[in-house]
């Protein structure tokens, strides 16, 4: 109840981020049913109705192998989910733990966050050309790449963050109480940190949707049959002139979904404990 | 002054380094407090009084000196010997807006010392204690399901106390507890303190840089200046005839307002 | 006439498409050579008051929606946001609270006087710089000719005061606003900066507005003290007046809550109940529930201002010393 | 200040030190023998020997390190695979176009970020901040390729105004005027970080207008403008400076894709080319070189925060 009375509170008045989070509620319907939504099977090749414009029943009109964009799309929807969340469980497990560790034991954090200060020392882009150059074109090593990209800002912010909250009276007064490491991590850290966490994972979730489609793209990303909306526009961008529907359909996709995501996490930033305000990397 | 203190400060150090320089915020302190006796602690900022209670309860190292606690060296303890001293040696923090967990109803806040001191046996033992010690500081037991946003800040404040006071403390380090009260509701929770303390016999030591509230709740006061403590005596002494003078500056800075013509 | 004249001053918050006063029923005048105390518990609505003089409500959702303010005879709610700016900083001057942070960091405080001097005296910089200098030791800051170039972060807490006073001062103000100027400094630096503000006061004939939470200061410091409490001004005296009637039961009961210095008193007479918020709504008279003489009529009928003596207004029906 | 610079060069060097072993190492992770990865599919087992000898592959792989160091202390950063010409002059060869480039794009981002972001922040809450900011967030939101095509798609394939793609020297014919194959690329490139400086200019605005020295600013009677340039943006800029850091490394990770995009001779481009063509060499020493200037933009960003903000270099 009082979390349904929060999100109402967050998103008051603020029309545009209420479509954003209607559209994302679509996006997320659309991943979980694609199979049953889709008309046609996103890799079947019909090398006769190859480019057809958009119409019935190609809503979306069919790529150069003659595939149906629109169940193509459907299915992307779900690497749009899959690499988001997976991308935002990845940094928050990895980066989010060394920078709250960090932050609460000063001498292990010392050690840490230097090594974090080295990683951020490569361009977030770059980073994942490299490791992909050492790994295997696949959903999962794409969605561990880009996860570890931004395992970095994520230990950066979460250091900040933990080192402000380590800070606080609340805190001094817990050990007063006699409270063990364990106990003020989990028991009075953690929990302040579960808003601003929330809003910068909505914003990894939306910088991981661009590097994904920039990943796939340059041809360093998912496999290139698997259905994506980087891998559409990947794939058909030397027949925008003779096609150009077969770009504007998923552009407008990853637009619109990382749009909504930004709305969404600015929407809720705003919403947070000042002090984390300035932590937060986002737009 | 009896012949066993209960707690013996005696040359108490705390220096901090920082960019390669070191600041002595409590530079060689020495004093005692005898069981149920209310020792003030007055100066101005920075003079290191703060530090010295956070030294008291480990949330900072002492550089150096001893702390005797019942006659055992508090200071040198580790984190984990210190630990059953704790629910003797409480403290009660300045800002009643920072001091509680705002993830925390009061109860869960109340019931924290309970287990880790093993004082509650049972759930149903830690609420009896919980609303037991929420009416000592005069809330109701409604009070236990509530989240720190619903409370004003003297409210807060008597759950803070009542967080100390559940503990059954020897021992209470006050560290500005009423300055950042309005000064109604100042009254109310100074006269809540000075009741706790006489009711229950422990000791305390009141850091303030309030002189007049000093006065009011301390037995003796002792008066820091610079990391060292200038003077110290029975709060009479102190008050009407300061010998240092530092303390007599002090005093004379004080706004006074004339002695009232009692109307009713 | 009076320098400022403040009469039934509404101040109003908006909450959501409401505008809720917050201050209300607010009159009180200042003069030349006078120091009016304006004290108070937090939230009761006098920073408002002083922001709402000096004109820096704008933009905070926070507006004087009723009443009159004439300032020199002239209506400063009538006037345009030009001919306002040309008051502020130059006939009325403000200092605030927070010594730390009240100066931009990153200017030197030289060249932060200097910009309140060069925005109403036509003077050149070197002209200027000199005139900074000269407040600079008009304020007693030690070395001025090498404090002028000095960051606000290389001085002390009471000489940044010290410096917001020099700015208040620069361009010779009619009437001096300082919102709680020493609440963040120590007593002995508190005492300085008050002294030195009076000692100013003497030379120029400058009125001064002082809120201050804390009576000991408005009763050392102010000519006359005005009570706040909840948005309206409880009780208005000359200070000798209002600390020998205590007339209302609220100032009576504030007197009362502070520890006293120089005697022992075993209990306190505090207050009972709490500080009511901003936007709480208290029917009848707004210290009915926390007052020892609150009777049915306190619960229903707000109390008008009433004279018992000459300058001598209290809000209440059953003021002390009045008839029962 | 040159004590603070100084104080911060020396502080970079353990950092430093780190990425580079970072970068050595990168070769070392790939599946194979290390001479082999570097010299390509083509080499002769003697030039794998060769090589062997010559970088101590069989040394253990502190010692390597050291000789890599060494050789890149010099200058020689290996040998091109596919090119089969050092790795630097490959490097070379690519740094006009991205510099030329990435210079273009800075000042489109200054040019319209900065001014944008205030006019926003002094408008907060009426209709052109809303459209500034959430078109801000907006642009931020498009993939940079397909903004690159659809901007080629106008400008060049519909109006024809401007070149689609690659870029001649501008010691070619042509000179100067060949910075116009730059535009699209730089427009392309600077669109997304020109949005994040405005929102982050508004942002910071806000923050330092909430600040009580704003106030006391507004105390002396300035106009609104004068309070909002030399005393709200003065300060924003200090956190906006800490931000170009940041802008460096968008800007390079977007330049490797809008130079494929725009089919432009630069580094990005490069590598992108050479991981396709598992030029590893090249790969290492473009890496190298990016991260290095990296670090030292970051500096200089650190330098120019510490003069904006007095709070820091006098300390």
């Amino acid at each position: 109840m009082m979390a349904v009375a929060s999100i109402r509170s967050v998103f008051a008045g603020r029309t545009f981020a209420q479509i954003g989070l209607v559209w994302l509620a679509f996006v997320a319907l659309a991943a979980i049913f694609s199979p049953l939504i889709a008309p046609f099977d996103p890799y079947e090749i019909d090398p006769i109705a190859r480019l057809t414009e958009p119409g019935w029943p190609h809503l979306f009109g069919t790529d150069h192998f003659g595939r149906d964009s629109f169940s193509r799309a459907l299915y992307g929807a779900r690497m749009t989910v899959l690499i988001g969340l997976g991308a935002v469980i990845v940094a928050l497990l990895t980066g989010g733990l060394v920078g709250m560790l960090s932050a609460y034991f000063t001498r292990l954090g010392h050690v840490l966050m230097r090594g974090v200060d080295v990683l951020m020392a490569f361009p977030a882009l770059l980073m994942a050309l490299v490791l992909m150059t050492l790994l295997e074109r696949s959903v999962m090593n794409t969605i561990i790449v880009i996860g570890v990209v931004y395992a970095t800002t994520t230990a950066r912010i979460l250091f900040g963050m933990t080192l402000k909250l380590k800070g606080e009276v609340f805190v001094d007064a817990a050990v007063c109480s006699g409270a063990g490491h364990a106990s003020i991590l989990f028991r009075h850290i953690l929990p302040n940190l579960v808003s601003p966490l929330l809003v910068q994972a909505s914003f990894i979730f939306a910088f991981a949707q661009l590097q994904a489609a920039a990943l796939d793209f340059l041809g360093l990303g998912l496999p290139p049959e698997v259905p994506s909306w980087g891998n559409m526009l990947s794939e058909e961008r030397i027949y925008v002139t003779r096609a150009p529907w077969l770009l504007i359909f998923p552009g407008a996709l990853i637009i619109l979904s990382v749009f909504s995501m930004n709305l969404v996490g600015d929407a809720m930033r705003d919403s947070i404990d000042p002090r984390f305000k300035d932590d937060i990397a986002g737009v | 002054m009896s012949a066993q203190p209960l707690l013996d400060v005696r040359d108490l150090k705390v220096h901090f380094r920082t960019r390669g320089r070191t600041v002595r915020a409590v530079d060689g302190v020495s004093f005692d407090i005898a069981p149920g006796e209310v020792l003030g602690l007055v100066g101005e900022s920075g003079c290191g009084k703060s530090t010295v209670g956070r030294a008291l309860t480990q949330l900072e190292r002492a550089t150096a000196g001893q702390a005797l606690f019942e006659g055992q060296d508090i200071l040198s303890m580790s984190r984990r010997q210190f630990l059953p001293l704790r629910r003797h040696i409480q403290m009660i923090f300045q800002d009643p807006y920072a001091s509680l967990n705002p993830r925390l109803t009061v109860a869960q806040t109340l019931s924290e010392p309970l287990f880790i001191h093993k004082i509650a046996r049972s759930r149903k033992d830690a609420q009896a204690r919980i609303a037991e010690t929420l009416d000592l500081v005069g809330l109701g037991p409604e009070a236990m399901t509530r989240y720190p946003h619903e409370f004003s800040g003297g409210q807060r404040q008597r759950i803070g106390i009542a967080r100390v006071m559940i503990l059954e403390p020897k021992l209470v380090i006050a560290d500005e507890a009423v300055s950042a009260l309005d000064v109604s509701i100042q009254a109310q929770v100074l006269n809540l303190i000075k009741k706790l303390q006489r009711d229950s016999g422990m000791a305390m030591l009141f850091i303030s840089h309030d002189l007049g509230v000093v006065r009011h709740i301390s037995d003796r006061v002792a008066v820091m200046s610079a990391g060292k403590i200038v003077e110290t005596g029975d709060k009479s002494a102190i008050f009407e005839a300061p010998q240092d003078a530092y303390t007599r500056r002090l005093l004379d800075s004080i706004p006074r307002i004339m002695p009232l013509k009692e109307t009713s | 006439m009076a320098l400022l004249d403040v009469e039934n001053l509404e101040i109003s918050i908006r909450f959501g498409h409401e505008l809720l006063p917050v201050v209300r029923g607010v009159s009180f005048s200042v003069d030349e050579n006078e120091t009016l105390g304006i004290v108070g518990e937090s939230g009761c609505g006098k920073s408002l008051t002083a922001l709402a003089i000096m004109g820096l409500l704008e933009g905070s959702g926070v507006r004087v929606t009723g009443g009159r303010m004439r300032f020199g005879g002239r209506d400063l709610l009538a006037m345009s946001a030009d001919e306002r700016r040309h008051i502020m900083g130059n006939d009325m001057a403000m200092i605030f609270q927070e010594p730390m942070t009240s100066l931009n960091p990153v200017y030197r405080v030289g060249d932060q006087i200097i910009e309140a001097l060069q925005q109403h005296r036509n003077l050149s910089r070197r002209a200027a710089r000199r005139r900074a200098i000269e407040l600079l030791d008009l304020v007693r800051i030690p070395e001025p000719d090498s404090r002028v170039d000095s960051f606000p972060h290389q001085l002390s807490g009471g000489q940044r005061q010290r410096v917001m006073i020099a700015m208040a001062l620069s361009c010779d103000p009619k009437l001096l606003i300082a919102d709680e100027p020493t609440t963040a400094l120590d007593v002995t630096v508190q005492k300085e900066v008050l002294d030195l503000m009076l000692d100013l006061q003497k030379r120029t004939g400058t009125a001064i507005i002082l809120i201050s939470h804390d009576l000991g200061v408005i009763a050392e410091t102010c000519n006359s003290v005005a009570v706040m409490y909840w948005g309206r001004l409880v009780e208005t005296a000359p200070t000798d007046a209002l600390f020998e009637t205590l007339a209302h039961p609220y100032t009576r009961g504030l007197l009362h809550s502070i520890p006293a210095i120089d005697r022992d008193v075993d209990w306190l007479d505090a207050i009972p109940g709490r500080v009511p918020t901003i936007g709480e709504q208290i029917a009848g008279c707004p210290f009915h529930p926390r007052c020892p003489r609150a009777e049915s009529r306190c619960r229903h009928e707000v109390p008008q201002p009433r004279e018992i003596a000459p300058g001598h207004l209290v809000e209440c029906h059953f003021p002390y010393g009045g008839d029962r | 200040m040159l004590f603070y610079t100084i104080k911060r060069l020396l502080a970079l060097i353990p950092t430093l030190l780190a990425a580079t072993m970072l970068v050595f190492l990168f070769v070392h992770l790939i599946p194979g023998d290390p001479a082999s990865i570097l010299l390509g599919d083509t080499a002769t087992p003697e030039e794998v020997a060769a090589l062997t000898r010559e970088l101590g592959l069989d040394e253990p792989l502190w010692t390597q390190y050291l000789i890599w160091l060494g050789n890149v202390l010099q200058g020689d950063l290996g040998t091109s695979v596919f090119f089969g010409t050092p790795v630097l002059t490959v490097i070379a060869d690519g740094a006009e176009t991205s510099i030329l480039l990435a210079t273009m794009t800075m000042v489109w981002i200054v040019l319209f970020g900065v001014p944008i972001g205030i006019v926003s922040a002094m408008n907060k809450g009426r209709w052109i901040d809303q459209i500034t900011s959430g078109g801000a967030m907006l642009f931020a939101s498009i993939p940079t390729f397909w903004l690159g095509l659809y901007l080629i798609l106008l400008f060049a394939v519909g109006l024809g105004w401007l070149p689609s793609s690659g870029f001649p020297s501008l010691t070619d014919t042509g000179g100067v005027t060949n910075l116009r194959y730059l535009i699209l690329p730089s427009l392309t490139l600077a669109a997304p970080n020109a949005a994040l400086i405005i929102r982050l200019v508004r942002a910071s605005m806000l923050d330092v207008s909430r600040e009580d020295h704003v106030r006391t600013a507004r105390a002396k009677g300035l106009r609104p403008s004068r309070v909002a340039i030399r005393h709200i943006f003065r300060n924003a800029l200090i956190s906006v400076t800490a931000a170009f850091g940041f802008t460096f490394a968008a800007l390079v990770s977007e330049a490797v894709v809008t130079e494929t995009v725009f089919s432009l001779p630069g580094i990005g481009r490069l590598v992108v080319q050479s991981i396709l063509r598992r030029d590893y060499p090249v790969i290492q020493g473009v890496i190298l070189v990016i991260v290095v200037l990296y670090m030292f933009i970051n500096l200089l960003v650190d330098l120019a925060y510490a003069r904006l903000d007095p709070r820091i270099s006098l300390k």
